[in-house]
């Protein structure tokens, strides 16, 4: 049995199982989910170790099993890895467990808790394990109601009704579009199956025709892109990470939320070539909407999640960017933006959750001085603002300036070759350079620097190695993958490289009625 | 051992130190300080050692060597994690620990009573990797990354004491401002890359030497990008409002950051990458009216401005670290402004020998603070030579080496800055002018602060530092005494004089001692005169002004507005402050609005409330009255009659 | 001539009329067993049917072809009992206590369920006519039940009154298609069927009976009804209604649309299409303020008439394929809600929202059950809502290859579906997190509840994870239309 | 005899005029038993038309469809009357108006 299996099997038979657990044993109920999101973890870096050393299949995949489901319509449980999706699920199982760990101020309704968070996990991991379209997305929908219930239940404030029902219904109208999508893309396909690898390769050789592909891409790219907060579709972003509970902050902003851009990764660009080709000027007209707009948001916001989370939305905008380049570097550059964004969202989402567990209060305006009486959480949290920014040796600059040089050289052209994409390129750099320091600076200066308002004299640092654990596992990745990009980039690269070419090696359609064989 | 793992030491060392203090030695605050000092004093060590091993100081020509470990592959894009080590980097190497060593050690005495001791280390020896990566990097995007690190460490010990608001807001501005050259050098690098494929210095220059058009109509915009890296560190005009602010870290980090070593690394980059600027003009399309401008006058103008605007700031400065910090500016504009005049090899002499003397003033100041209780204002001192003997004398070495006063470092490394400007008139008048300016300030700082008889009680009961922080002033005086005669000079010209593309001069290290005393009268007599006599014109003037210890500035009344205009820094902030206000901040206030009015309210809002009054009012349909469900079933099922059929 | 086909309708009515008899001779506290016994042979049945359904393949007919057992038939016979079998679980419970004269119930349910078997065997508009008024003469006393509720008088009277209004529709349509055809046969209907869409006097006769049928599926314009019925009615009849009754009408939908008159169906599909759509935006829109659980499902129901009427709309095998399959999921799920609105109406007297803050506390297995029968409503994966959905979506997605204006209709879909999002959710909101009521006793579920619960979620849960079995008895159903 | 033929055409208006008017009773009448009888009328209406089908088509399902639907009418008025009477019992009125608790 693959490895992959046992990744989403494993949370997801965890949650099961917790509901045979008396509530009134928390503590057990605690140790049950961290043990598992802890052997998650473990198995996921161990895939990591055994990657290079797995022989790969079809598509260069490795780790494949597949299980038939509904023959009929071509659907089966294909798993398999290649380094796209090796990263994110690595990713998505660290801060997974990092999302467990800091359950801890969850007090109420501690069986219910875990078991949705189990599940959201499991389809998580499930979502970035699957090679089947249809499970892809049936993997991403089980997160669905846990992000509902968990926002409502544990959220803060009185907004937080509004914020659940509001992400529920942005999500629900990305996914369904991106579904019809999907479905159009499967039966063009003529192919009768929803498994990727077959359909890569199908379609490869037998393209859908270009004015069909220049049809169903919008309904991939806009569905996929609400899913990922795609400006203008972002607003439900930061109030939904605002008032949630910490743990399905860390777990919705820094993996759920990589499915849209993943299956528009791994799905819509190969097999849409021609589409892809079509649409990318809009993406990118689109992405600077978040870098830059969502970034001068941010440069307003009071609340500090809704900075996170407006900041989160703008990092996004560089995946974007990344993929609408359509260059080996600029995907490259995406994915890893994709993978060091997670670690990043889900260590800022945790600590401004010890912040508020502390203060009670996230206005930034109250604040001030804080890193004197939380040095630990404070230092870290600088950290996270300048790894926002995109300081060298945290990952998202490694991601960022592969995305920037990649753009630079993209043959993607817009209004019709009147913008060269490096304008772009200069936009994107303004953005991540300065917009991004601008804020994440005004924030260290307004929570952590200067006086120490006498309301926060009582607040204390998170103690002793549990506490601080998922904080040092989560800056310890952003510093991997920062200090040592080969880790990431040297296996992402063969599948940033599939599908450049598939973009690449498409025509459109030949016109039959000119062509005329040649001697 | 081979030099390659000396450098990787010299490297990792600090990272390892800074590393170990943050994680293990937090609280054991003596370890800490040694950890740090021992890696920068190995560093030391190891850079001397270098020399040996590959002769800095009797290079052989255009040689060096690479240590590279590949950092990043993907598709064209390669990068390596490379040290490159030839004379420049070893000369700087030894530059930057050695001064770098004489700091830590006078930190060790100057921040004993701080209760973030630990953190203070930590953050020196950060600062010591980044520096010495940037020195050390063999491509633009290691450079560009460790370019990064520094300003982040700078923005770490300018916030040093963070519960300070302007210690605070100046660390932000800093970082900011730096950011804002940043853009510009990243933009560079990526242009550079794109037109060439790669960002290898060797390979580009090997590139631009073969093919100076291999850039294409984009080489002088290139070179105006890469450049904006060095307006953001070394502070150039327009972007040079964050450095006098930088003065609130504490002295040892505005001595070592802000004077000797990261501000001198814009000028650093010039030199190494001084073949990317050194090409004929081009410009796209769009900027045509451009043409004709190369990038070296860009750069040679915006130092000459920077050296002079800096200096006339400095006039009517009253705090003690901000007047030697414009004097910072100035001289950085100095270098900078000899680079443009394509002789790197002077730009960087007065690099070296400024670390030297600057990172003496600037410690000799922290003493004077350290011995007034934090005490900056120099209208508050007076008197001070016969409480401070030590670091009076000190003091007045650095200024006589600032000053350009032979035999003096100073003299020569400014000599040949004004010699290499001389071919441009205006600018070298500029030049003449500023170097008149600097000693005035120096000399109106020295009759304030040191001579005459204490303004302020706190004066009389001042006692001279400790040993710990009077020794690295005696032998960074040393220093500034013997700078010239070292051989940097001649090294540096071996080295960058062909880059700059005008052959050895050959001068410098022939001949004895006094050919060497000498040799400014020698080879540019017009301008070793010319600055000698503007020196002591400055010196006269300053002396007829503040020579009599006079309680208050006499300069304001006869300059009137000009003076405050110098004061008040030509309103750079406030202008700055203003186009802030109106550019981004205003794009975020409108975007801000958007999203709260237009696309949360307006169109997530609207639509969910517009839906909800659809449903409330399509509801009023289920009256409940039976006879009007009749009356619809039936109205409806002709109305599809009426359709279908009609 | 083979009478025998129609043994499982036999048996069902035998069964009642035996129990009518036994009621005479049953004490008043053990007549709850027979409604046990009814339900366990309904499911005896079931499992016959389900066994049979993989023998699908020749078809059977009887009386002359007016009584037909293909795989369309036994599925639908299969999805009937099924439904008949978990009311009448919850019929048992409801009555025990409500305190009524029970076995009437039971039997009622037991005429309706064979009402509903032979509306699945309709081959002829005699057998249509009177099979299906089976089913609503027997719900027009299963609504007023509750003789001392006014609720329940009202829901009764107006299905009464708004049902025979669709008979009359339904039977002067027949009466039309009989003299445009001169036949009630589908046999020879469909032998005629090219002419017969051409036919003006056929057409209206057969938009007639669309309307007679779109009152079963509460579908526009014949839809009005729905929420006041489901409102007022005692819950296992709305359940019923809801699944069965809906089912009736839509397997004899399949039956005319699919296999009788495919090229009326080809020709009518923009009138399909508009009434998919108007019924899936109206159901939605009106039940967003919706605060009564049961008036919502009614609310609900219409706006998943729409969409199951799309599939119908999409005249494909896929389509009708994804009509069987969304309906078996259906049946479990909104089975399921009515279960928890039932005992809600009865331990705490009303179905207001408000009334379930807590019920997370008091019961946690209703509190589960809602949540996912509404999760399922939605279409959220793992459950069955979902697949159905997809299938749904899917046999529309194959249609706009061909003409685009299908994606209009999607789109209408979509935004139904994301609104009803909005209402179901505010279920579960309620359920979990509104207003907690902390000294709310819990509440005590009864095995027969239990058991009707566990039945429900096990069918939502297996068909949205292994659905394939399900799916593929669907294709098979579905496998002699003529589209 | 100056008789007039009769064809089908005038036995479907005539059933056409009834099904109207039984439905103008069902939209338009207050009470419910005689709402109840304009429902009455339309199924007469279908009857009507069957039958005139039939005998026209030369064809006896119509007739006895016929059968089929009185039948059907018949029990339909015992549980329709039953239930109008009860709810006449429980809120003594039978109009239609006062029977909208059940509403929005």
């Amino acid at each position: 049995m693959s490895p992959l299996i046992w990744l989403f099997a494993l949370p997801l038979l965890g949650a099961l199982g917790l509901l045979f657990v008396p509530a009134s044993r928390t503590v057990l109920i605690r140790r049950i989910a961290l043990v598992i999101t802890g052997v998650v973890a473990f198995l996921a870096l161990d895939l990591l170790s055994d990657f290079d050393a797995a022989a790969p299949g079809a598509g260069g995949y490795r780790f494949v099993q597949q299980i038939p489901w509904v023959p009929s319509l071509g659907i089966s449980l294909h798993v398999g890895v290649d380094g796209i999706n090796l990263g994110l699920l690595v990713m998505g199982a660290l801060v997974a467990f990092a999302a467990t760990c800091v359950s801890r101020e969850i007090q109420q309704r501690t069986k219910e808790y875990y078991v949705l968070l189990l599940l959201m996990v499991g389809g998580i991991l499930g979502t970035f394990a699957s090679l089947d379209i249809f499970f892809l997305y049936v993997f991403h929908e089980l997160a669905l109601v846990p992000t509902f219930l968990m926002i409502g239940i544990w959220g803060r404030g009185e907004k937080r009704g509004y914020a659940a029902f509001q992400i529920t219904l942005y999500l629900t109208l990305g996914a369904l579009v991106a579904l019809v999508g999907l479905v159009a893309l499967y039966l063009q396909s003529g192919l009768a199956t929803f498994d990727l690898v077959k359909l890569t390769e199908h379609l490869a050789a037998n393209p859908i025709p270009a004015a069909r592909q220049a049809f169903i891409f919008p309904w991939l790219m806009f569905g996929l892109g609400v899913l990922v907060s795609l400006w203008p579709f972002h607003t439900w972003a930061p109030l939904g990470y605002g008032v949630a509970p910490t743990a399905t902050a860390m777990l919705h902003a820094g993996v759920l939320k990589k499915f849209g851009l993943y299956a528009l990764l791994k799905v819509a660009i190969p097999l849409l070539p021609e589409g892809a080709k079509l649409w990318m000027p809009w993406l990118a007209w689109l992405c600077l909407g978040n870098i830059l707009y969502c970034g001068w948001v941010a440069m307003r916001q009071r609340d500090l999640n809704l900075l996170i989370g407006n900041s989160s939305v703008a990092h996004v905008g560089f995946v974007f960017l990344g993929l609408a380049s359509l260059t080996v570097i600029g995907v490259t550059g995406a994915v890893v933006v994709m993978v060091a964004h997670g670690f990043l969202a889900a260590l800022s989402f945790a600590l401004s959750g010890w912040l508020y567990g502390q203060t009670r209060s996230l206005d930034m305006t109250r604040m001030g001085g804080l890193l004197q009486r939380l040095p630990f959480a404070g230092s870290v949290m600088v950290m996270a603002m300048m790894a926002g920014c995109g300081l060298p040796g945290f990952g998202n600059f490694v991601g960022e300036v592969l995305v920037l040089f990649g753009g630079w050289k993209s043959p993607v052209l817009i209004c019709g070759g009147l913008l060269d994409f490096r304008w772009f390129v200069a936009a994107a750099a303004w953005g991540a350079l300065i917009v991004a320091a601008v804020y994440m600076l005004r924030g260290i200066r307004t929570i952590w620097h200067g006086d120490l308002a006498e309301d926060w004299k009582g607040v204390v640092d998170p103690a002793g190695g549990w506490r601080k654990m998922p904080f040092v596992l989560l800056l310890g990745a952003l510093l991997v993958t920062g200090v040592w990009p080969r880790l990431l980039t040297d296996r992402i690269e063969p599948g940033a490289r599939r599908v450049v070419e598939a973009v690449e090696a498409s025509r459109p359609a030949p016109n039959l009625a000119s062509g005329s064989p040649t001697p | 051992m081979r030099p390659e793992t000396l450098a990787w030491i010299i490297l990792l060392l600090p990272l390892a130190s800074a590393a170990a203090i943050t994680l293990l030695t937090r609280r054991q605050r003596r370890l800490s300080a040694a950890l740090s000092i021992g890696a920068v004093a190995v560093g030391f060590v190891a850079s001397l050692l270098l020399t040996r091993s590959f002769g800095a100081l009797a290079p052989r020509d255009g040689e060096f060597l690479l240590a590279s470990v590949r950092w990043l592959e993907v598709g064209p894009l390669t990068v390596d994690l490379g040290l490159r080590l030839d004379a420049l980097s070893n000369l700087m190497l030894m530059m930057v620990t050695g001064v770098g060593l004489m700091i830590h050690l006078y930190s060790r005495g100057y921040m004993a009573d701080d209760a973030s001791y630990s953190r203070f280390f930590a953050c020196l020896s950060l600062f010591m990797f980044s520096m010495l990566g940037i020195v050390l990097a063999s491509n633009f995007v290691m450079m560009f990354v460790f370019w990064e690190l520094v300003g982040v460490s700078s923005y770490l010990l300018i916030g040093f004491w963070h519960e300070r608001a302007s210690a605070a807001d100046a660390a932000k501005k800093a970082f900011l401002t730096n950011r804002l050259g940043d853009f510009g050098f990243l933009l560079g690098i990526i242009l550079v890359w794109g037109a060439l494929g790669t960002v290898d210095f060797a390979e580009i220059q090997r590139t631009l030497e073969s093919d100076p058009t291999a850039l294409g109509a984009l080489a002088t915009l290139g070179g105006v990008l890469v450049f904006m890296g060095t307006m953001g560190k070394s502070a150039q005009f327009p972007l040079h409002v964050w450095l006098p602010d930088a003065m609130e870290g504490p002295t040892p980090v505005s001595a070592l950051i802000h004077a000797a070593t990261m501000v001198a690394a814009g000028v650093y980059m010039l030199a190494r990458a001084f073949f990317l600027f050194d090409l004929p003009a081009a410009w796209p399309d769009c900027l045509s009216f451009l043409a004709g401008i190369s990038a070296l006058d860009i750069i040679a103008w915006i130092g000459g401005i920077t050296a002079l605007l800096a200096a006339l700031m400095a006039v009517q400065q009253s705090d003690i670290k901000r007047i030697l910090a414009y004097s910072t500016l100035s001289q950085l504009g100095f270098m900078v402004m000899a680079i443009g005049c394509a002789k790197p090899d002077a730009g960087m002499f007065h690099l070296i020998t400024h670390a030297f003397f600057k990172a003496l003033l600037f410690l000799g100041a922290g003493s004077v603070i350290h011995a007034l209780h934090h005490e900056q204002n120099i209208w508050k001192m007076g008197g001070l030579a016969a409480r401070l003997p030590v670091t009076t004398w000190t003091f007045v070495v650095g200024t006589l080496a600032l000053c350009g006063v032979p035999p003096f470092s100073g003299f020569y490394s400014k000599d040949g800055i004004l010699a290499a400007a001389e071919s441009r008139p205006l600018l070298f008048g500029l030049a003449i002018l500023v170097a008149g300016l600097t000693t005035f300030y120096m000399a109106r700082l020295y009759f304030v602060a040191f001579a005459g008889t204490p303004r302020d009680s706190h004066v009389a009961e001042a006692h001279e530092s400790p040993g710990v922080m009077l020794w690295p002033l005696r032998w960074l005086a040393i220093a500034s005494i013997l700078g010239g005669f070292w051989g940097i000079e001649h090294t540096l010209q071996t080295v960058l004089a062909p880059a700059a593309g005008h052959g050895a001069a050959g001068h410098g290290a022939a001949g004895g001692f006094f050919a060497t005393l000498l040799a400014p009268f020698g080879h540019a007599p017009l301008a070793a005169c010319l600055g000698l006599f503007a020196t002591g014109f400055g010196f006269a003037l300053a002396y007829s002004l503040y020579a009599s210890a006079p309680a208050q500035d006499p300069l304001p009344a006869r300059l009137g507005s000009l003076a405050r205009w110098m004061r008040d820094k030509f309103y750079f902030d406030e202008l700055y402050d203003v186009l802030v206000r109106v550019t981004h901040d205003a794009a975020a206030a409108v975007a801000d609005w958007v999203d709260r009015w237009l696309v949360a309210g307006l169109l997530v809002r609207g639509t969910l409330g517009g839906v909800d009054v659809c449903g409330r009012i399509l509801r009023l349909v289920q009256t409940g009255n039976l006879q009007t469900y009749a009356f619809l079933a039936a109205a409806g099922l002709v109305l599809v009659l009426w359709v279908m059929l009609l | 001539m083979n009478a025998s086909l129609l043994g499982p309708e036999l048996v069902i009515v035998g069964l009642g009329l035996a129990l009518l008899l036994l009621d005479l001779m049953v004490p008043p506290e053990r007549r709850r067993w027979l409604g046990c016994v009814a339900a366990a042979t309904v499911f005896a049945l079931c499992t016959y049917f389900i066994a049979q359904s993989g023998r699908t393949g020749e078809v059977q007919t009887a009386f002359g072809g007016m009584y037909v057992l293909d795989g369309l038939a036994v599925y639908f016979k299969a999805l009937f009992l099924l439904a008949g079998g978990v009311v009448l679980l919850l019929a048992v419970d409801w009555t025990d206590h409500a305190g009524h004269a029970v076995t009437e119930y039971f039997v009622l349910i037991l005429f309706a369920l064979a009402g509903m078997m032979l509306c699945a065997s309709a081959h002829d508009f005699a057998t249509l006519y009177v099979s299906l008024e089976l089913v609503t003469v027997t719900f027009y006393v299963l609504t007023s039940y509750q003789r001392d509720h006014v609720a329940s008088l009202e829901a009764g009277v107006k299905y009464l009154i708004l049902g025979a209004l669709s008979s009359a529709f339904l039977v002067y349509g027949i009466a039309l298609c009989y003299g445009a055809a001169g036949t009630m046969s589908f046999t020879e209907l469909a032998s005629q069927s090219p002419a017969l869409a051409g036919s003006k006097l056929f057409q209206l006769g057969m938009l007639l009976v669309l309307g007679g049928l779109a009152f079963k599926v509460a579908l526009f314009p014949f839809q009005v009804w729905a929420p006041d019925v489901y409102e007022g009615s005692p819950a296992p009849t709305t359940a019923f209604l809801a699944v069965g009754s809906k089912a009736a009408g839509l397997v004899l939908m399949v039956r005319l649309f699919g296999s009788v008159l495919p090229d009326l169906t080809l020709k009518w599909e923009p009138l399909l299409m508009v009434i998919s759509g108007v019924s899936i935006l109206y159901g939605s829109l009106c039940a967003i303020p919706q605060r009564s659980l049961k008036r919502l499902m009614g609310y609900s129901s219409i706006a998943n008439g729409g969409l199951l009427m799309m599939g119908l709309a999409a005249a494909s095998k896929a389509g009708s394929a994804a009509i069987l399959f969304y309906l078996a999921g259906y049946l479990f799920t909104v089975v399921c809600a009515f279960v928890v609105a039932s005992v809600v109406v009865q331990r705490l007297g009303t179905d207001d929202l408000t009334a379930l803050a807590g019920l997370h506390r008091r019961s946690p297995m209703l509190a589960a059950s809602l949540t996912l029968s509404m999760v399922s409503l939605a279409g959220v994966p793992p459950l069955a809502g979902f697949f159905g959905k997809f299938v749904l979506i899917r046999a529309l997605v194959e249609q706009g290859a061909s003409f685009p204006g299908w994606y209009v209709l999607i789109a209408v879909a979509l935004a139904g579906v994301v609104i009803s999002f909005s209402y179901y959710f505010r279920v579960i909101k309620a359920i979990y997190w509104s207003g907690e009521t902390a000294e709310a006793p819990p509440l005590v579920l009864s095995p027969l509840v239990q058991a009707a619960l566990v039945l429900c979620l096990a069918g939502m849960l297996a068909l949205g994870i292994l659905p394939s079995f399900v799916w593929e008895a669907a294709v098979a159903a579905v496998a002699g239309l003529r589209l | 005899m100056t008789g007039m033929h009769i064809g089908l055409e005038h036995y479907l208006f005539v059933s056409a005029a009834l099904f109207c008017l039984g439905l103008l009773g069902v939209v338009l009448r207050r009470n419910l038993l005689v709402l109840y009888m304009g429902l009455e009328l339309m199924l007469n209406a279908s009857n009507l038309a069957l039958v005139a089908f039939s005998r026209f088509l030369n064809h006896l399902n119509g007739q006895v469809m016929v059968f089929f639907i009185i039948t059907v009418a018949a029990a339909e008025v015992a549980v329709g009357l039953a239930l109008i009477v009860a709810l006449y019992r429980k809120r003594q009125t039978a109009h239609v108006e006062d029977l909208a608790s059940l509403k929005l």
